[in-house]
């Protein structure tokens, strides 16, 4: 056997070949099967990383389905409420490229708040069927309110009420959630500005 | 003489004290109003306990604390309560905050107030309740209430209790003049603080540029055990931590508190408040507040009232705001710059710095960073500052977290030094407020998500049950159907099906008026549980009532309620037997017949109402809402409420008047 | 009247970036004046064309990017650049020779990176290496010193940089090199055959070292950097030199005091290794930096294929930068333990 | 599959999904070997060569082959095809062989070979595959050559230098000399310049395709803002 192979050389090297081609094959059959992922851990991930605003911009009803979606492949830009900075996490998550927000879904807006003007309010409820985080209060015939701290400002209540009652609001500032903002440094080609000095009233 | 340690880093800016030291403390005398934000310390804002309009006199209890960490307010002066609304206060954001306003009489009429006493009478809790009582909250700057730094659990140790003399920023003399003018209240201070904490060793630490304090503060202390420790003069060893690094070697672990390494470390201010609390029962409505810099001419040191105007203090320095282009609360190093000159003196004011454009000129363009490594020498904290200023500016706040960026003290040494002119702090107050942001929109996210899951388990849940009736009435008409078919020998019968139906109504009726006891039933219940409601709401009352727990005032008006509601449902109780009485019970149709009739005339108006008068109706209606929605915004314009909320209002009017407008067209169509 | 809102501190110290590379070139000039006294003007004259170049590709870097050059043409980095590539280059190079240094130097090494502050690498450096890698032979040799040769005027300096080709037979080895090519001779008879050597090290470049260590440490005295890098650099170079100092046989290295004082060792030292921009940051990185560049340049210069070995030595640790400083990160104030790589 | 377009092939290979500057595949080669146009075209024949015989091989036992083994079956397939072509240059032009040396044997594990066997070849047909061979080849010996004219030019001032290693002795005097007494710049020859320079090539390129992504998005219409949103709370009575 031997002396056959080496003999013939071209044998020998067609054997040798074969054999590692059969042996890493195996192995990579092996792993295959021996290393599969189970589930899809991915979505839960995903999901933390969305705002929760359950407002339905991204085309999903809710945030948990375009967190599946996008395990499944969909575009990351379609999320308004969770602006560039979502984007970009879940790029970093996903390692995919960082794409500008998709305007086909709405624009990125300061956070909001609904507020309904109370005594405009007929009592329909049909805000609080609306609201998918139960942040409206109230009952038929009586004023509704809405739990500003459970308010997710998804506006989704805006558009149902009979009466135009409900205005968003921007999340108003207050001394606690006041904070010194990063210095601008976008423009720095056109004027070098060192801090945010700005000048108050 | 005690082994003074060294911490990392520090600097050496220029100390320009000299100039407010030429002259003793002046008072600054009472001005025509004074603001009382209500929170000046760290914690929950206080209480305010008195309406407008009425009296107070000075040193009254006007806001109490509330919460655990929170401090108490006093009338500075006598006067009468203008006001309790938002106004502007020192704080960097010019945003308002709720302040309660005084006018003052200009009697200065004290309130009565306890005895004096000597502290060595005076047990633990009541010398803590007697300082609690008083306000005082750390007069150094930070502000944390005294109260609850003192308040040790029991079984803690205390090693050392120091008392902060460093007063390291550069221009402030606060705690220089108080040291040498009032060095005696002082040691006595500390002296009640020792008494209250029982430290192994008490020191006063002073930076060795205050030659005349430490002199008055060495005669005071003579005599009385408690040690004065001089140290080199360097910024930031004011600062807590390295003060008691300095004064110790003990560095206070990350997210610590001094009491971890058995240090307890109150300011001298602070200390000279509490031997006034404690011996004179005065609480603390004045501090001392240095007014310096090249915009005034006469720097020197005020005792002021706390809620005075800074304007006031600054006049009186000779204040020339033409050469001034930014006031300072604090010093040029950690200090913040307030928008408006109007803004109240607070606990925690120790200076007002207002310089003139060559003093501290703006902060020049900022250069790229080039590494150089002046900012990791210069940092007391020992911390990669550059490191955190690319992880902060790449927005790569996990990265910065990682690097400590929570151990920052924000002293601006690493600015301070740094040769580009970077705004390193305020990459560092930035990166941790979003740090915090993002933590706290982390958490209402979840909340949102659980809200969002529980609503969507209940639709379904409701979906189902729904589901489940259906099917089940389905199920029940088949087997009626069959039962019937099966009794109709496999004929479907409808009239027969037709009868069943009218039986199962009667039986139905049946059953409705059998239930018909059930109102009084359900009244009597009502009346019952609300009956032991109240029983246990005033046990719980009367049970802190005697614990004089704080939330007294709130379980009083639940009682009330509970009260009202018996009442009502007693009555309600009443009124149905009455009626019961006199009559039995109406044919239970009835009710409903009366109801559908009523619809029924109200549709036949609605129809017999011809399309004009349809209209103007609907005109009408929009018009009153119109005019609500107007006064609405007139008001809130007039109370100069917020801008989004005007803007929300002026688009709602425009709406509504659009909305009349169409309304209006309609009629003037139907009227042709 | 309206105030102005700004964070704090609202002091700041009197130091700024300009000032800082305006204290290097100052500090350069003692040695730069050795250099002319040894050399004649070729140094001069490199100095001022690369000065001229650098300012020039700086300014059209900065347009292209799209910054305001005025603003960043204060901080006088390019300057700095230019004046330690200015020496670094053998005096009389031709034009195009520093033309190509420079363009590699400030185009490639610091603008395509970000510009000042971003670049990870030296850039003086950086053009250094690319001219000696692209063009050995003008790389290497060097003018003789005054006392082994005659030394050109100012006329000829400018003649030799203009007109290629006009000065190409007066150079010589570097004493560096000619320790490295000997393998014949002791020490001792090499010093004495051979016009490049003077008392300690090669005539001239002992004193042209001590005036770099002159002005390296004027700038230790205004504190514009500290001493840890150059020091454990010298240091290093210094232990191996001892080390493998076998007393002067014809396969030596050179005793230490020729390491320290040849080439372009206090040079490196002093302006090289301290650029903070490509350096360790913390105080244990920096030494562990230095110490790093003195055990490469060693090690190049004795066993490697260059005679110098500072450029390629600060190149590869400018590498290793990053790496030393994560494993190299201070204990934060309250923390336990040293905080590495966390 | 027969829903392949030739020329969205050809698109991709040359330009879109060009294997050497946008993939950055097989980068060892395209550095080592393009000091010259006349080594560039050597070995970018080579490869393009080896590419259209694997991508045939590939796409024929595609059917056959089982998913877990594919890897190794390919490899086997690509080095046979390598060292024929290794042997046919070891004949015809042999000093051309000693210049690219281990280059050659290299082209085995040339990431784009395996990248488009595995990638392309394995899912298409026959003739879509051998296409794309032959298009994703000559991607990359463009790339090779041209990034091999620019180093010649700026290493030696020079360009075609020894053309008669490939094309005999016709090539012979095909060199053209661009700048006269040109002091050898070796960076440029030298593997970092050939890193410089590919860096340039990607830069340009990334360049071009901005300004043509832009003046597309100029014409495109824009979508209305917001258009896709849905309900998350059914329907509302």
């Amino acid at each position: 056997m031997i002396e056959l192979l080496v003999q013939h050389p071209l044998l020998a090297a067609l054997l040798a070949l074969v054999g590692l081609g059969a042996v890493f094959g195996a192995l990579l059959g092996y792993a295959a099967v021996r290393f599969r992922t189970e589930g899809n851990p991915i979505v839960e991930q995903i999901n933390a990383i969305l705002p929760q605003t359950q407002c339905g911009q991204c085309g999903h009803p809710g945030c948990r389905p375009y967190a599946e979606a996008i395990a499944a492949g969909e575009d990351i830009n379609k999320c308004p409420p969770g602006g560039q900075a979502g984007i970009e996490a879940l790029a970093q998550l996903l390692d995919r490229e960082v794409v500008p927000l998709d305007d086909e879904h709405g624009e990125e807006k300061v956070p909001q708040v609904a507020f309904i003007r109370e005594d405009e309010c007929i009592g329909c409820t049909k805000c609080i069927q609306a609201c998918p985080v139960d942040a409206i209060l109230g009952a038929a015939k009586h004023m509704h309110t809405v739990i500003a701290s459970e308010c997710t400002g998804c506006d989704l209540c805006v558009e149902p009420c009979p009466v135009d009652c409900i205005d968003m609001i921007p999340q108003a500032q207050t001394l606690q959630t006041w904070h010194w903002e990063l210095p601008d440094t976008s423009n720095r080609g056109a004027d070098i500005i060192a801090t945010d000095a700005g000048e108050a009233a | 003489m005690r082994k003074i340690h060294d911490f990392h880093g520090g600097i050496h800016p220029v100390e320009n004290k000299h100039q407010s030291l030429h002259t003793p403390i002046r008072d600054a005398g009472i001005p025509a109003e004074l603001t009382l934000p209500l929170s000046q310390h760290i914690g929950a804002p206080a209480t305010p306990l008195v309406a407008v309009g009425e009296r107070v006199l000075k040193g009254q209890l006007v806001a109490e604390a509330t919460g655990l960490v929170s401090a108490a307010l006093h009338a500075p002066t006598s006067g009468t309560v203008t006001a309790i609304e938002p106004r502007p206060i020192a704080h960097p954001s010019g945003l308002p905050a709720p302040c309660l306003v005084i006018a003052s009489d200009g009697e200065d009429a004290w309130c009565e107030l306890p005895p004096p006493c000597s502290f060595e009478t005076l047990e633990r809790p009541e010398l803590l309740a007697r300082i609690r009582a008083a306000g005082i909250a750390g007069m150094g700057g930070a502000g944390f209430p005294a109260a609850v730094k003192l308040g040790l659990k029991p079984g803690t140790q205390v090693e050392t209790l120091i008392i902060n003399g460093t007063e390291c920023e550069p221009y402030i003399t606060a705690d220089d003049i108080l040291m040498r003018e009032r060095a005696a209240q002082i040691v006595r201070g500390a002296q009640i603080l020792a008494h209250l904490v029982a430290p192994a060793e008490t020191v006063i630490g002073i930076e060795d540029n205050k030659p005349e304090a430490i002199a008055a503060m060495c005669a005071a202390a003579e005599g009385t055990g408690i040690e004065i420790a001089v140290f080199p003069t360097k910024y930031p060893s004011g600062g807590e931590k390295q003060l008691i690094e300095l004064l110790t070697g003990k560095q206070v672990p990350s997210g610590g508190l001094p009491m971890d390494v058995g240090v307890v470390c109150q300011n001298v201010g602070t200390a000279a408040a509490v031997a006034d609390a404690v011996e004179h029962g005065r609480p603390l409505i004045s501090r001392i507040t240095t007014v310096t810099g090249a915009a005034v001419d006469e720097p020197q040191n005020f005792e002021v009232l706390l809620g005075t105007p800074m304007s006031h203090l600054l006049a009186l320095a000779g204040y020339r705001a033409a050469d001034n282009p930014r006031l300072v609360m604090g010093g040029p190093m950690m200090g913040f710059t307030v928008p408006d000159p109007g803004v109240p003196i607070v606990k925690t004011t120790n200076c007002i710095l207002a310089p003139s454009a060559q003093e501290l000129p703006a902060p020049p363009p900022a250069q790229a960073c080039i590494r150089c490594g002046l900012c990791a020498e210069a940092c007391p904290a020992s911390l990669l500052p550059q490191q955190l200023y690319w992880f902060a500016r790449g927005r790569e706040f996990e990265k910065a977290e990682a690097h400590n960026l929570f151990d920052c003290i924000e002293c601006g040494a690493c600015s301070y030094v740094c040769p580009s002119n970077i705004p390193l702090v305020q990459y560092y107050r930035a990166a941790k407020a979003e740090v915090l942001q993002m933590r706290r929109d982390a958490q209402k996210a979840e909340h949102s998500r659980q809200r969002f899951e529980a609503r969507q388990e209940r639709l379904e849940r409701e979906e189902a049950e729904k589901e489940a009736r259906r099917a089940a009435r389905k199920q029940a008409a088949e087997e009626k159907a069959r039962r019937a078919a099966d009794a109709g020998s496999g004929e479907a019968d409808p009239v027969q099906a037709a009868i069943e139906r009218a039986q199962a109504r009667k039986a139905a009726q049946a059953a409705g008026a059998a239930s018909e006891e059930n109102p009084l039933q359900k009244l009597e219940k009502t009346v019952v549980t609300t009956r032991e409601r109240l029983e246990k709401a005033e046990a719980k009352l009367a049970q802190a009532r005697s614990e004089g727990a704080d939330h007294i005032a709130a379980l009083e008006t639940g009682v009330e309620k509970t009260r009202a509601k018996l009442a009502a449902a007693e009555q309600a109780l009443q009124d149905y037997q009455a009626q019961q009485t006199p009559a039995e019970p109406a044919p239970a149709g009835d009710a409903a017949q009366a109801a559908i009739q009523k619809a029924m005339a109200a549709r036949a108006a609605q129809a017999n109402k011809s399309p004009l008068e349809k209209a103007r109706d609907n005109l009408e209606k929009l018009e009153a809402r119109l005019a609500k929605s107007e006064a609405r915004l007139a008001e809130s314009r007039a109370a100069g409420e917020e801008e989004k909320i005007v803007e929300a209002l002026a688009s709602s009017v425009e709406r509504l008047q659009e909305k009349v407008a169409a309304a209006r067209a309609e009629l003037a169509a139907e009227e042709s | 009247m309206a105030l102005m809102r700004v964070t704090s501190p609202h002091a700041h110290g009197p130091l700024s970036t300009s000032a800082v590379m305006q204290q290097v070139l100052l500090a350069t000039v003692p040695g730069v004046l050795v250099l002319t006294a040894f050399f004649g003007f070729g140094t001069l004259v490199n100095i001022a064309f690369a000065a001229l170049l650098a300012v020039s590709f700086e300014a059209l870097a900065l347009k292209l990017r799209g910054r305001p050059p005025g603003f960043y043409l204060g901080d006088c980095s390019a300057l700095v650049t230019a004046v330690l590539l200015g020496i670094a280059l053998p005096p009389y190079s031709p034009w195009w020779l520093i033309a190509v240094g420079i363009a590699a130097a400030i185009l490639m090494a610091k603008h395509l990176y970000g510009g000042l502050g971003y670049n990870p690498f030296n850039p003086a450096m950086v053009g250094y290496v690319v001219l000696l890698i692209s063009f050995p032979v003008q790389m290497t040799s060097w003018a003789p010193p005054r006392g082994a040769g005659e030394v050109p005027g100012l006329l000829e300096a400018l003649r030799a940089c203009f007109t290629p080709g006009s000065f190409d037979a007066i150079t010589m080895a570097t004493p560096l090199d000619v320790l490295k090519q000997n393998d014949a001779l002791l020490v001792r008879d090499l010093w004495a055959q051979s016009p490049q050597f003077g008392r300690w090290a090669g005539l001239g470049w002992e004193w042209a070292n001590l005036a770099f260590l002159a002005g390296g440490l004027w700038l230790l005295y205004r504190r514009i950097f500290t001493w840890h890098a150059p020091v454990a650099m010298l240091a290093v170079i210094a232990l191996m030199a001892a080390l493998f100092y076998d007393g002067g046989s014809s396969a030596s290295g050179g005793s230490p005091l020729f390491h320290l004082l040849s080439g372009a060792t206090m040079f490196g030292a002093f302006f090289i290794v301290t650029d903070p921009v490509t350096s360790a940051v913390s105080v244990r990185g920096r030494l562990v930096y230095g110490a790093l560049v003195g055990l490469l340049v060693y090690l190049i210069r004795v066993f490697g294929n260059y005679p110098d070995a500072v450029a390629f030595a600060v190149l590869i640790m400018n590498f290793a930068a990053p790496f030393i400083d994560q494993y190299t990160q201070p204990r934060t104030y309250g923390h336990a333990g040293t905080g590495d790589g966390k | 599959m027969a829903d392949v377009s030739y020329r969205e092939l050809s698109l991709n290979g040359l330009w879109k999904n060009n294997p050497a500057i946008v993939q950055l595949l097989g980068l060892c080669p395209l550095l080592a070997v393009t000091s010259s146009v006349v080594n560039a075209i050597g070995l970018g024949l080579a490869t393009t060569l080896v590419l259209v015989i694997s991508n045939t091989s590939v796409s024929l036992i595609r059917n056959i082959v089982s998913d877990a083994v594919r890897l190794p079956a390919f490899v086997m397939i690509i080095a046979s095809a390598v060292t024929c072509i290794e042997l046919l240059m070891q004949a015809y032009t042999y000093e051309l062989y000693q210049i690219l040396g281990i280059f050659l044997p290299l082209i085995t594990t040339n990431c784009v070979i395996l990248g488009r066997a595995d990638g392309f070849a394995c899912k298409h047909s026959l003739l879509p595959a051998m296409y794309d061979g032959l298009i994703m080849g000559l991607g990359f010996a463009l790339v090779l050559v041209f990034l091999g004219a620019l180093r010649e030019l700026a290493g030696s001032g020079a360009l075609f230098a020894n053309m008669d290693l490939l094309f005999g002795p016709v090539a012979a005097n095909w060199k053209i000399v661009v700048v006269d007494d040109y002091q050898n710049f070796l960076l440029a020859i030298l593997p970092p310049g050939a890193f410089i320079f590919t860096g340039l090539i990607i830069a340009v390129k990334n360049i071009i395709d901005a300004r043509i992504d832009a003046r597309r998005a100029a014409l495109r219409e824009k979508p209305v803002k917001g258009s896709k949103r849905v309900r998350v709370t059914g329907t509302i009575s």
